[in-house]
């Protein structure tokens, strides 16, 4: 996968594990698959003021405002420590920008750095030319896509907004364009009012949701990629066990990322980890590959409206 | 395992965090709305210095219930490995972990943050309403060390009041109790206690008015103050940013590792 | 509102409650603001194989499959006894199709009738031409808008899909398009895989996610409607209890509907539409009208990156 | 308050559904991971006809937690406004149902759906695990008109079987135990309890291999046949239309009115 080794298919979604350092006090993170760094944008951000962070029913919001050292920072303070502590966990940088210069800027700049396997682009941000964000846009998300490969060799998944009448045209353009991989899914816009107060709870009004509040739509978005592309998966949102992660398996995805979940219990992608080898073991599954994708249609089931 | 912590300028050593599932040993309402807690948690309890936090939470199993862990004051350690909270229910959370039962188990994740620095100063304490659970657990340290704190406590009614009782036989302190409507104690806001002839080190924790009335007493009295801030928090651990609140320096400081204990002068109090 | 009196600000959401005839044995409907029927469309539908719902983390998922008796028979069966039976409870008809045509014909054939206030347009379903949905295609959606403008003049509701990069768009084109108002929002695709089994739980494979899972995004939502039209809205998702529906109010709802959480509680309606009332009263508010949207920034606020 | 129902063809008279905040009486573990649970709902217990079944959930104000409602049969009425109801812990939501303490309250909305309709007829009952619950309410209200049904329960295994002491006491009726394993009663599938030469009508309830294995029977020696399915349920008063299952002229029927009780002449057997 990726042209590389994975200890196992969970690893830490990006935002809920830092630069992994903090985790490694709690969790072996080289007995899980690895994990997605917080965004790195070319400059420092300062992020958005609080609160950052509130609960949802089933689930959170989360405004930090891509808060982050930006890309010299990053080098200096946070990837020695993944290069020196790091043996057999994969690491993916996710990478945000406001155009595709200050993307491709960022791959460039890292491109040449040890210490992590490959990209994971976050397009859940807005253009500041146009004004939508790079993973709506299907002509902006072309272009982003096929721009970043002609940056760099490492692996190259584009993680998909799910703000998109379907993924499935979005996983579709990111393969045509020469991406690697897909992520499925971000978060979704979201906003809590302070009744009491007649405010956004959240400092930037409104924020992303994650959580398991999330679940099912994260797997619908990871079994339409799967429908329209021959791209490997990293299946996120809501996954709190390995049922769930399951779910995102046989829906498409060959690997899982644990973010909310991990506030909630630190010990979750490790639990997932477990969950997901024992299911193997009782089911006589060689390998998790051979549970990828591999849903059966109900029977009498036909082209069916799904809503309503 | 002690580090000097991931935050920025932090000189007070701690150790580094751990989770544990921990059985609640029991749970009394002290106060309206107020529950003191004792978890059975031994490693938590033996590296927690005052000033510290635990993110207390149920964890993923419970069926139908979901709920983010939310940070809690180490209130109180026992020789026997507990740790004790003193939690009032207020939110959705709050009361979701107030019904917990002795026997059941939570999560705990700590002990987490900055303790306060008071190596061989002199000390006030002062605490609005739960803002007094840190200090329980400081004067207890004290008292088991043979010495001595000033404790002012002020709550809105005798109501609210948690049992001097208990935080008697905790602390071997008798706090200096002032309630809004003098239902008990001395009649006013806690930081009537405040004595401008001192000098010792001031601490506080409550609510933020009265952080703001500490710091701007501190401040014309040419006194050292810290304050445990509240602010949302997601990991309690550092990595989700979750949790700044303005520093000095116009930048967003992480309050669970840089804080929640924070000297004064390190915030800006504009924008507390 | 509407031209008319709505005796609550609380309605029945659409697929939830019907054509109204259960409820009325279970919760005195004429002391709530109304519903909205079940969708209609120009000849009946069979609907979707079972499994038709199932839980999901914090809500639910449904694919029903829009099933229906048709035009004739909604007119013949149902209209009835919503004319004969509900005196101060307002009525909108949900209405579906699966091209202009289709839309155009239920209205015209239900405008004559009398029973029921106004329509509420059901974008989220397949155009077969041009195999989009109505609700995610700006142009079809401003064509079907102008369209059913021309057919009544009766309130003309349209509720948004959360499925698109920004509702707000959405929200103007329906204004500039002739619509009266907006209900926001619909569900979310989703699907649950039975690991098991290997296979979607749900007959058709996905549906529509709903419940206070969603609230969040529907506030969002209903937010941006509000910073880009005028049109009064019906905030609807996820909403429990009278806090959650006022989330909706100041965020710029003027009515809210209540769809799942009947299922929970049939009450629901009623306690959340006491709820509101008790709190106006309690803050001295004399009309809610004096909530709508008047959400205040919070100090400090400034532009954000919401997510991340 | 009797209507004939919304669902079509549907014979037999029913109440009015209502919908009730019940206190949780007792509950007691009657055999592996089963409970049986009594309600104070004089309401649902006085209108409740056996076959008829009730939706069971925590209501929307519990703190963190989010459950639909879940359908159970009507195990049970008692003169007293009790209302019986045998759950079997399986996944998420019944087995944070069965947490549910005496003293505790749920939401119960009911009765629901078609009774049997047994009028004046002979009847066996066959029953397959829980499936036992519709019919020790009805044997208990033949016993109390002084009338006999005949009983056949079957289950995996002796460890499943729920309390015969408890049956015999509700229903004044011994059912005829079958288990997979012959651990208790006769060994064998309940099916082999059934008689050939008898002419009684067949009341089914329990996993649908039991229900198609009784439909062919019946089908075989011209019987009677009425049985309960379980599908899915969103409201159960008839509006989601999540609960349907194919009818014997190929439309979707809503079980949760038009059922859950179904001659099987009105079902679709092959996509049951
Ligand atoms: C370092 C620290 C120590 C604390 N110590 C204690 C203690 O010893 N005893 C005690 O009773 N309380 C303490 N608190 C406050 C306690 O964490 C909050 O009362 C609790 O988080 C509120 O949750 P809720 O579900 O009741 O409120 P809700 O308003 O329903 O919570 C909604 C969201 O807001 C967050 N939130 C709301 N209020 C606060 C707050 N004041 N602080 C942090 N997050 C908040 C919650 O985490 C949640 O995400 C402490 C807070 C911090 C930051
Ligand atoms: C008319 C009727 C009467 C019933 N009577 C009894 C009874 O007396 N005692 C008893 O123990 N059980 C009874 N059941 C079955 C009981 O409702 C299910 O076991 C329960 O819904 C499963 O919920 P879960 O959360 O444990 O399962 P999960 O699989 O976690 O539930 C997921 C979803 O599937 C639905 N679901 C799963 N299995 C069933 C099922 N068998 N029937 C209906 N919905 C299902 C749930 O409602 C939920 O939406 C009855 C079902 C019906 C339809
Ligand atoms: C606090 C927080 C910060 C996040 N930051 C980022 C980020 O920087 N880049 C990114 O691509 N996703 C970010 N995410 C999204 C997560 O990586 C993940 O896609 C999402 O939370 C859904 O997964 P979950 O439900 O398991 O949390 C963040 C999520 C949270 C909760
Ligand atoms: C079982 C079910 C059926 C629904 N059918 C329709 C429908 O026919 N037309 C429609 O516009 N919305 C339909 N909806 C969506 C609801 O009206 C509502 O928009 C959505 O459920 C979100 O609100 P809630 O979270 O309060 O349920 C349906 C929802 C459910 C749960
Ligand atoms: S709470 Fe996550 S960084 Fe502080
Ligand atoms: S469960 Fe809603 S119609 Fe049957």
């Amino acid at each position: 996968m990726f042209g590389a080794e994975f200890p196992s298919p969970v690893l830490l979604a990006s935002g809920t594990c830092g630069y992994g350092q903090e985790y490694a006090d709690l969790i072996p993170l080289d007995e899980i698959g690895g994990l997605v760094t917080k965004a790195v944008s070319l400059e420092p951000r300062p992020g958005n003021p609080p609160h950052r962070v509130a609960e949802t029913p089933g689930g959170m919001i989360n405004a930090i405002g891509l808060e982050n050292p930006g890309l010299r920072g990053f080098i200096a303070e946070k990837l020695p420590w993944l290069r020196e502590h790091l043996r057999r966990a994969q690491v993916f940088v996710n990478v945000v920008g406001h155009s595709a210069e200050d993307f491709a800027a960022v791959v460039s700049g890292l491109d040449g750095e040890d210490g992590f396997l490959g990209y994971e682009i976050n397009v859940s941000c807005p253009n500041v030319k146009g004004g939508t964000m790079f993973g709506t846009d299907e002509r902006a998300l072309a272009d982003l896509v096929a721009r970043l490969r002609g940056c760099t060799e490492r692996p190259l998944v584009i993680k998909l907004t799910p703000n998109v009448p379907d993924v499935g045209d979005f996983a579709r353009i990111c393969e045509e364009a020469g991406a690697d991989g897909l992520s499925a899914i971000n978060t979704f816009p979201g906003m809590v009012v302070d009744v009491a107060r007649r405010e956004p709870l959240i400092g930037s009004r409104s924020g992303g949701v994650s959580g398991p509040a999330i679940l099912p739509m994260g797997v619908y978005a990871t079994w339409r990629a799967r429908q329209t592309c021959e791209l490997p998966i990293m299946g996120i949102g809501g996954i709190r066990n390995a049922e769930d992660a399951l779910q995102y398996v046989l829906a498409g995805a060959c690997l899982v990322q644990i973010g909310t979940a991990s506030f909630v219990d630190p010990g979750a992608a490790v639990a997932v980890h477990e969950g997901i080898s024992d299911h193997l073991r009782a089911n006589g599954v060689a390998r998790i590959e051979d549970l990828v994708g591999v849903l059966r249609a109900r029977p009498g089931t036909g082209p069916a409206i799904p809503a309503g | 395992m002690l580090s000097a912590g991931a935050g920025g300028g932090v000189a007070v050593e701690r150790a580094v965090p751990v989770s544990r599932r921990a059985t609640l040993l029991s749970t009394r309402l002290v106060a309206r709305d107020t529950w003191w807690q004792e978890f059975d948690c031994p490693d938590i309890a033996a590296a927690a210095r005052p000033g510290q936090f635990v993110m207390l939470g149920v964890g993923l199993g419970a069926p139908g219930a979901w709920l983010l862990p939310r940070p809690f004051s180490v209130g109180w350690t026992g020789s026997g490995g507990e740790v004790g909270i003193l939690l009032r229910a207020y939110g959705q959370g709050t009361r979701a972990l107030a019904k917990l039962e002795a026997g059941q188990t939570a999560l705990l994740l700590g002990p987490l943050g900055r303790p306060f620095d008071t190596e061989g100063a002199e000390v006030e304490c002062i605490a609005g309403g739960v803002g007094l659970a840190p200090f329980i657990f400081l004067a207890a340290r004290e008292a088991a060390a043979g010495r001595r704190v000033r404790l002012i406590y002020g709550e809105r009614d005798a109501g609210a009041v948690f049992d001097p009782g208990l935080i008697a036989r905790l602390t071997e302190h008798d706090p200096e109790l002032f309630t809004e409507d003098g239902s008990a104690g001395r009649k006013g806001l806690v930081t009537a206690g405040l004595d401008p002839a001192s000098n010792a080190l001031l601490l506080g924790c409550g609510p933020t008015p009265l952080l703001r009335a500490l710091e701007a007493f501190a401040r014309e009295h040419g006194r050292g103050l810290q304050v445990s801030v509240e602010e949302h928090m997601g990991c309690g651990i550092g990595t989700c940013q979750g949790c700044v609140v303005r520093g000095a320096d116009g930048r967003w400081v992480k309050s669970c590792i840089e804080g929640s204990v924070f000297p004064a002068e390190e915030l800006d109090w504009g924008a507390i």
